[in-house]
């Protein structure tokens, strides 16, 4: 399986993602710069972390007229996977490729931690390996992840079962407190309604590794992988 | 372009701009003739306090700076320490107090925007940052806006470039009102064929400026840097700068890319001082003359003149040497990483700096007595006359607390002592994904992918103990910090340093800085950790009172299997504790005396070198035979607060049995911060064979109690001191600087 | 050349955390007069046109493509004719 | 009942790195005309008072304590009487 991870002035955990990748999965990794116009030979295209763009005027609101992004587009509707992580995420978004928008966090600080998450939604190509109501630690690292969406916007991500991950105590309980941004119903992380794209403020590729403290994360990389053999089997 | 006249210069101006008379007389006779405005504005800010050490430069030369692993001591951009399997290590540390006291964010995010630039104008990849942090008490709002700011802008620029920031230190005390410090340091990391030079070497090459546009910013910042700070300073504000911390992002990774290609002759940031200190810097050290045409240089301001481009600070900026055929390979890579690059002159044979305007010449001085011939001074230190008294300590007038669980929450809960999450949660330090010591431990450390190694750094200054003792905490300061990076596993090798004191003029502060750096020297003499670099910030002074005198010591450290390291943590029920070292009744210059007792008196704790080399040795070996289960230096707030903070880490109690027989006072006994002191927890297995090492160092190690249950218990000859649940010293420690924020 | 004015807000309904904090900041330094505050983004862009016209549609362009998010955020503008 | 509409902006000379950042965004979206971006930050703050010359001193004093560092900001406001 071929992973391309997407390069923007300003992206700085694509270096970790490319790790994740290359030598926590074992897969053919490469970086893209942004301004590619071809990624047909992508199985899989990650979005990483880090401040496109120095994020100066809304996160990932530059970055999203790279000619990378509409290859990304064109790619997913062939039913290509898109992981978008943090920034990754907010690009996304800014692209109108996951439907909201990310607000400053409530406490208006940047936070670095590990937090709980719940999975919620284990049919995705992102989350098959897991249950649902499973409990995940991941570290989250961002001063935007605060998800923005409107009633009719919510409803509609509920219907479609498009919600992969909430932020949870560590029983797995969706409380006030467990929200370390004010994320509206604690969610980390959502799909497209295909569920090809996903998009969450967590980091799982800081937490796919022993010697890095946790290895939850690496249900992300390995339910990608199994996907992929799935298909191609 | 507004033309300047170029006339001569009296030294109503010279004086205006912070020279000396003497040091005006001097420029003359360097020149052969006077200055004009240009040339006399170059020498002000290279003959700064910041810029040329006038002052400290004879003290610095105390320290040792040679050592089996040294590739490159003080004198370029940052030291670098060989690592093996041909890499090594970049590092420095700097201060940017002054603009930090103004506005705290920008003055703290584009202090480790220089820090950075230094590091990567060697070659390396830039892979950690540290800080270091002084403040006032936080019961002013004042304070609590400087702190915030101060960590929101180091958050805002290093989180933005990618750098996990690991690791520093923050203190608050009342000598800091006036004058906060913030110090950065970062460690970058490089292949040995990588390295690269500040060298403007090669007749004929060209000279190239990459990244930010100039502007007025800054401009005499080296000499305000240089200046106590003063209702005068109010004036100055505009000087203050905004860091771009995206364009740095891009002038690192395009700079990296050009050294992996082998493009540059030589690379420099533009700091302090600008253009006029990076150019004649580059060509000192070549021993050629450049010249260069100020019209070229791209400027986000109009009219600005030739004084003001050679001056201006403007951040996110390097200057490149290169071959004259490779000027496109450089333009070809800046465009890659949209950065603006420009040729604005070239490598000379004459040792001048030639400043030209649109081809007249502005300016035309040696580049060498800009650089390297400044003055030079010898101020006389003299013992402060308050010196005696603040060191007597009269113990029988302490009186000794009932209530010792009691003082320990309170301890627990000073924000000299409390967790400082609030502010490392807000720095991203984990991104590059190699942190495998998190924040909170006595060092940080991040794995080097491609081999078992890790490095470790840590950064550590206790100033009342340089208040009351210059030599002893200056020695302590430097024991401190490679325990911290023994305590890790990894074995302590280099230093760098920066030393921030007041008006180095006055007698009572050029004697603390001098006796600092003395003690300093023999603790990096005994350790074996010299002195790569470092930085120094004089004039922390505000009303003609100084700061306690604080010289930052950076410390990094290498460990050869990373899967050896050691946290501070307790692991498992059952693992046996042991107190290495020894405790004396010391409680001079301890929290505790200043917290129940309001006195900042006594003497501080002293420094057995010799036992600290042994007991440094100890932990290195013990950890890479894998005895460890937990190790954690006692700092400050003695024992009690150590045990409570291994216990909080691991989240595990302990219970504690000590023998004291009336030996000690019980608040020495729990309190006092004696030095070379380390609790280590060892699996029961492994006590024997432990014991058995302890002895081989010669390092006096007692068995003090057992990891168990959720409680910190202590029991002092039988009787139960100290007696606290998880929770309860948890919360003390967790909420008290949170909760003091948020008022 | 034209300078355009432009004020991008958070659309009602969408909490406003920096406002809150500069709400309390401001109580807390005293100014208990205040009872909302909103915080919202300032943008002066020059531009060259020949009629306001033509400067109206480029910026309701800019502002429709990048410099607001119609998700949680309004905007308007005011332009002046400067020299 | 009053609204201030404050506008704090960043002092000539001080360097605009979000402006800068938008600014080649435009560009790059075909916006060529674009020759300069200036981003500040807007407020609405609403307050109770008398009169207003009151509010004026009021507004004024929040901006030099707290909304704008004089250091490298400017400000200025505009006050309308609200019900
Ligand atoms: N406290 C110190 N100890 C050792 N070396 C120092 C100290 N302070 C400064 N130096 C060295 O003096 C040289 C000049 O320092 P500095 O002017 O801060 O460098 P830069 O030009 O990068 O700002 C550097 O090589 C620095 O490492
Ligand atoms: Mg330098």
């Amino acid at each position: 399986m071929k992973f391309g991870i997407v390069v923007f002035p300003g992206s700085n955990c694509d270096v970790d993602c490319y790790h994740a990748a290359k030598e926590v999965l074992g897969q053919p990794t490469e970086y893209v710069w942004h301004q590619e116009q071809d990624l047909s030979r992508f199985d899989c295209l990650v979005i990483p972390g880090g401040f496109s763009y120095g994020d100066y005027l809304r996160c990932g609101a530059i970055a999203r007229f790279s000619p990378a992004m509409e290859a990304i587009a064109r790619e997913s509707e062939r039913g290509k996977l898109v992981l978008g992580i943090c920034n990754g995420f907010q690009i996304l978004l800014e692209s109108g490729l996951l439907p909201g928008a990310m607000l400053r966090n409530n406490h208006l600080q940047f936070r670095c931690e590990e937090r709980h998450l719940r999975l919620e939604n284990n049919r995705t190509p992102f989350t098959n390996l897991g249950e649902v109501g499973q409990v995940l630690r991941i570290p989250i690292a961002h001063a935007e992840g605060n998800y923005f969406i409107d009633e009719n916007g919510l409803a509609e991500l509920k219907r479609h079962n498009q919600i992969a991950f909430r932020y949870c105590d560590e029983q797995g309980r969706i409380t006030p407190e467990s929200n370390p941004n004010g994320s509206i119903e604690n969610i980390a992380g959502i799909t497209n309604r295909r569920g090809n794209i996903l998009g969450m403020m967590p980091h799982p590729e800081r937490a796919a590794e022993a010697i890095l403290g946790c290895t939850d994360g690496k249900l992300v990389w390995v339910s990608i992988l199994k996907w992929w053999g799935d298909i191609h089997a | 372009m507004h033309k300047l006249h170029l006339e001569l210069q009296s030294l109503d101006s010279a004086t205006a701009m912070g020279l000396k008379p003497q040091e005006y007389e001097k420029v003359i006779e360097i020149m052969g003739r006077v200055p004009n405005l240009v040339e006399l504005g170059m020498f002000a800010v290279m003959w700064s306090e910041h810029c040329s050490y006038k002052h400290s430069r004879r003290a610095l030369r105390q320290f040792p700076t040679t050592g089996a692993r040294v590739l490159q001591g003080p004198g370029e951009n940052a030291g670098v320490v060989d690592i093996g399997d041909d890499l090594a290590l970049v590092f420095k540390i700097e201060s940017h107090n002054h603009p930090s006291a103004i506005e705290p964010y920008q003055g703290a995010a584009t202090g480790v925007g220089g820090i950075v630039r230094d590091v990567f104008a060697m070659g390396a990849r830039p892979v950690a940052l540290l800080n270091s942090l002084r403040f006032g008490e936080l019961d002013s709002a004042h304070q609590r806006w400087l702190f915030s700011g101060v960590v929101a802008g180091i958050a805002g620029y290093g989180n933005c470039l990618g750098i996990p920031t690991v690791g520093g230190e923050v203190y608050f005390n009342q000598s800091y009102t006036g004058n906060c410090l913030v110090n950065a340091m970062c460690v970058g990391l490089i292949d040995h064929a990588s390295l690269a030079k500040g060298k403007a070497a090669g007749v004929g090459n060209r000279v190239i400026l990459i990244g930010a546009s100039t502007g007025r910013d800054g401009i005499h910042g080296a000499t305000f840097a240089s200046e106590e700070l003063s209702e005068q300073s109010a004036k100055k504000r505009p000087s203050v700068q905004v860091g771009d911390p995206f364009m740095e992002k891009l002038l690192l990774e395009a700079c990296l890319e050009l050294i992996k290609d082998k493009v540059i002759i030589g690379m420099q940031d533009l700091g302090a001082a600008g253009l006029t200190s990076s150019s004649s810097e580059m060509a000192a050290r070549a021993g050629t003359g450049l010249e260069l045409d100020v019209a070229r240089v791209p400027r986000r301001e109009s009219n600005m003149n030739p004084y003001e481009i050679m001056l201006s600070e403007s951040q996110e900026r390097m200057l490149l040497v290169v071959e004259p055929e490779k000027v496109s390979i450089v333009a070809e890579r800046c465009a890659k990483w949209g950065l603006t690059a420009t040729d604005v002159g070239q490598v000379t044979d004459d040792g001048l700096l030639r400043i030209l305007d649109d081809g007249e010449v502005a300016a035309e001085l040696s580049a060498a007595a800009l650089a390297s011939e400044g003055p030079v001074y010898s101020p006389v230190g003299a013992v402060p006359a308050w010196q005696e008294s603040v060191r007597c300590l009269d113990y029988s007038t302490i009186k000794e607390p009932q209530d010792l669980s009691e003082v320990l929450v309170a301890l627990l809960s000073t924000p000299n002592i409390a967790s400082k999450e609030w502010v490392y949660r807000q720095y991203d330090h984990m991104v590059r994904g190699d942190t495998v010591i998190l924040p909170g431990s006595d060092a940080a450390m991040l794995r080097i992918k491609g081999t078992q190694k890790g490095i470790a750094m840590s950064v550590d200054c206790n100033s009342r103990y340089v208040y009351l003792d210059p030599y002893t905490g200056g020695a302590i300061a430097v024991a401190e910090a490679a325990r911290n990076v023994a305590c890790s596993g990894a074995e302590p090798l280099a230093v760098t340093n920066c030393l921030n004191f007041g008006n180095p003029e006055k007698p009572e502060v050029f004697y603390q800085l001098n006796s600092a750096i003395q003690g300093m020297a023999a603790a990096c003499n005994a350790l074996n950790t010299p002195v790569t670099g470092g930085n120094v910030s004089l004039y922390n002074e505000t009303k003609g009172q100084a700061i306690y005198p604080t010289p930052t010591v950076g410390m990094v450290g290498l460990i050869e299997d990373i899967e050896k390291r050691v946290t501070q943590g307790f692991k498992n029920e059952g693992d046996t504790v042991y107190l290495l070292g020894t405790t004396h009744d010391e409680l001079g210059g301890s929290e505790y005396l200043k917290l129940r007792h309001g006195l900042e008196q006594g003497m501080p704790p002293q420094l057995n070198l010799q036992l600290e080399v042994h007991l440094q040795k100890l932990l290195v070996s013990a950890a890479k035979q894998g005895l460890l289960r937990s190790a954690h230096d006692c700092a400050e707030g003695g024992l009690a607060v150590t045990l409570s903070e291994s216990a909080i880490s691991g989240s595990k109690g302990v219970v504690i049995e000590l023998i004291n027989q009336g030996a000690l006072r019980l608040d020495s006994l729990l309190f006092g911060e004696s030095q070379s002191r380390v609790i280590v927890s060892v699996a029961p297995q492994d006590n024997a064979q432990f014991e058995l090492l302890c002895g081989g160092h010669n390092v006096p190690c007692q068995t003090v109690g057992k990891v168990q249950g959720r409680s910190v218990v202590v029991r002092v000859d039988g009787q139960e001191v100290i007696a606290k649940t998880l929770g309860e010293i948890q919360k003390a420690w967790r909420e008290a600087i949170p909760c003091l924020m948020s008022q | 050349m034209w300078r355009a004015k432009i004020f991008v807000t958070l659309r009602e309904g969408v909490l406003d955390p920096q406002g809150q904090a500069v709400r309390s900041g401001l109580m807390s330094q005293g100014f208990k007069a205040v009872s909302d505050v909103r915080i919202g983004k300032y943008m002066e862009v020059t531009v060259e046109a020949t009629s306001i016209d033509e400067v109206s549609a480029m910026v309701r362009a800019m502002c429709e493509r990048l410099l607001a998010n119609p998700v949680m955020e309004d905007y308007h503008f005011i332009l002046e004719e400067v020299q």
